[in-house]
């Protein structure tokens, strides 16, 4: 066992838990959290790529590790972009749910 | 098993732990307080994987800036969550996603323990070319370089994504100042934090900048601490958000994409190719593409923080 | 040399580890805060002895950034989505 | 000299992992709030003030030791901030918890 295989585990552990995550939870905002988690460790699974590319001196395969930020920024974007619209939502209709049948009442927003 | 390994199980078990716990807690609130301790945790992982950038851009985004949008979102809800708690679905498709979520992770686990090891690399290729831009750095020379088009792409998306949230502000706040009005008490804790904190936090950001050539670091993580400064700042109500419609910042938030892109078509008219540099100047080009990239990144989280506009100038 | 910071990095995870059942429990939220604290501390004390047992200088660069971000989630949870500390203006002015 | 250095690190790193041992165990034992944030600021100022310390003798330049301690000073004042803040928040639910 090697730092790459105990990472890479924990990476596919965490994918599977974040996507029970996003299929189960109602929250729209509980499913941005459950998507972060699921990305973090589709990351680490590049991390085990890269580590598995260690080579001429260096700790890890460069070019993976670059891909994980340039996707560490878009999830980083799209997590901001989600949470603006969810909020936006809750606003407009004082509630915070995606289903379109069963808005609850927005009894104690004085906005709605 | 060694001591190391021991050290690299349990550090992994802490990880899932807490990954349970944001998936399960009954108060989004604190699943939101997992996802900060889950983000601190994540550069640990990435040291021992070797991947140094990665750690600091986990530890600046995962850690801090996506923790404290979470966190603000969750206390914001708060009064929503049980009307929409009761909208769970059944045992049948909480069963379906459970065995489809197991599946898939035990797949990526045989993987994992299938892929080659040690596996296909492109490390040699990186450092054999690495004279080409002057640059010690190999994954600075990747992002700034080798894949160029990438991050000049990842710099539109951000930008993309900060159009979305602007374009969900009501008409009549268009053009006005992103956010709530954060006040303080000025001689309180968080106004004295925020007068002590940032200078020391920009030092640390264009250091972060600085060493990317040569070391673990770069635009974007140096950009990552100077928003989080700014941040501070108007957490602290020590200064207010700037209207949106403001020219210099509109002009900051172009600046980094711009040179790449004026760069990047210069090596188009020089005749080699697009995002092509000429070799005697690769590396005061990319400097000078990070500094501009660096304000980018540090204008556009934050303003993507600040969330949408819902106040006038 | 490498053994003993191996062991102690592995010893202030276990602690760590401790700590998150507070931040689980709870029960109230300046209870989480302390655990949240204390694991931003723990976090950046192994990143340092980790630094020592790999050699790899950066990862103090990584416990920098940490100890200069991990106060805003503290904020972040003081503020509690709201636009001002709870209690300000009165507390500071009786000198606390 | 150098294994004069080895064992004063070794009694530094090994004093701050007491403290952190001691904090934990005060956040999980100590019966309510402000006496658990007590123990926290052990853990905090002690435990990494003396790690830091012990890694310091290790410290191959002057630059990555002045890194260390930069690092010690913002926990520093980050858990000063912290500390007021968790507090003010305990003594608003009571100071019971």
């Amino acid at each position: 066992m090697n730092a790459a295989v105990v990472f890479g585990l924990c990476g596919a552990i965490a994918i599977g838990l974040g996507l029970y995550g996003l299929i189960t939870n109602p929250q729209p905002l509980r499913k941005i959290l459950a998507f972060n988690l699921l990305g973090s460790g589709a990351f680490l699974f590049f991390g085990v790529v890269a580590r598995r590319g260690a080579a001429v001196g260096l700790g890890g395969d460069p070019v993976p590790q670059a891909l994980v930020i340039t996707g560490i920024v878009v999830a980083f974007a799209a997590t901001a972009l989600a949470v603006a619209l969810l909020l936006r939502l809750f606003e407009m209709t004082g509630a915070a749910t995606i289903r379109a049948d069963t808005r609850s009442s927005p009894a104690d927003d004085p906005e709605a | 098993m060694t001591i190391a390994s021991t050290y690299e199980v349990a550090l992994a078990m802490i990880v899932l732990g807490l990954a349970a716990w944001i998936i399960t807690a009954q108060k989004s609130f604190a699943a939101a307080g997992g996802f900060v301790a889950y983000g601190l945790l994540l550069p640990l992982v990435w040291v021992r994987l070797g991947g140094i950038d990665v750690a600091l851009a986990e530890a600046a985004i995962g850690g801090g800036l996506s923790g404290v949008l979470l966190l603000g979102a969750a206390a914001r809800l708060g009064t929503t969550e049980t009307a929409v708690v009761a909208e769970r679905p059944g045992v049948l498709v909480r069963l379906l996603a459970s065995v489809l979520s197991a599946f898939i992770a035990l797949s990526l686990a045989a993987v994992v323990l299938l892929l080659p090891d040690p596996g296909p690399t492109l490390a040699p290729a990186a450092v054999e070319n690495s004279a080409a831009t002057g640059l010690g750095n190999p994954v600075t020379n990747v992002l700034m370089a080798f894949r160029a088009m990438d991050t000049l792409l990842e710099k539109v998306v951000l930008l993309l994504a900060l159009i979305g949230i602007w374009s969900l502000v009501p008409d009549r706040f268009w053009g006005g100042r992103p956010g709530m009005r954060h006040e303080a008490d000025p001689r309180g804790v968080l106004a004295f934090l925020a007068r002590l904190l940032p200078p020391l936090g920009i030092v640390i950001g264009l250091y972060v900048l600085w060493v990317g050539a040569d070391h673990p670091g770069g635009a974007f993580q140096g950009g990552t601490i100077l928003a989080a400064m700014w941040l501070l700042v108007m957490m602290a109500g020590l200064m207010d958000a700037p209207p949106i419609s403001r020219r210099w910042l509109r002009l900051t938030l172009i600046a980094g994409p711009g040179i790449f892109l004026v760069v990047g078509l210069g090596g188009l008219w020089l005749g080699n190719a697009f995002l092509a540099y000429p070799s005697a100047y690769a590396k005061p080009l990319i400097v000078a593409i990070e500094l501009a990239m660096t304000l980018t990144v540090a204008a556009t989280l934050g303003l993507l923080m600040a969330g949408v506009p819902e106040r006038r100038a | 040399m490498t053994e003993f910071f191996t062991g102690a990095l592995g010893f202030i995870l276990a602690m760590f580890a401790l700590g998150l059942v507070r931040v689980l429990r709870g029960p109230s939220d300046a209870d989480r805060m302390m655990a949240a604290q204390l694991i931003g501390t723990g976090g950046i004390a192994a990143l340092l002895l980790l630094g020592a047992v790999t050699g790899e200088q950066a990862a103090v660069d990584v416990a920098l950034t940490i100890a200069l971000l991990a106060t805003f989630a503290s904020i972040a949870m003081a503020k509690k989505g709201t636009s001002r500390l709870d209690g300000d203006r009165r507390d500071t002015m009786e000198g606390t | 000299m150098s294994a004069a250095f080895n064992i004063m690190t070794i009694i530094a790193v090994s004093a701050g992992a007491f403290f952190f041992f001691a904090g934990t165990i005060g956040l999980l034992r100590f019966p309510d709030t402000l006496t658990r944030l007590h123990a926290l600021t052990k853990a905090d100022n002690l435990g990494l003030g003396f790690v830091v310390l012990g890694l310091l003798l290790q410290a191959p330049s002057i630059r990555d030791g002045l890194k260390l301690v930069a690092v010690w000073l913002l926990v520093l004042l980050a858990g000063a901030t912290v500390s007021q803040l968790i507090a003010r928040i305990a003594r608003q639910d009571g100071a019971s918890g």
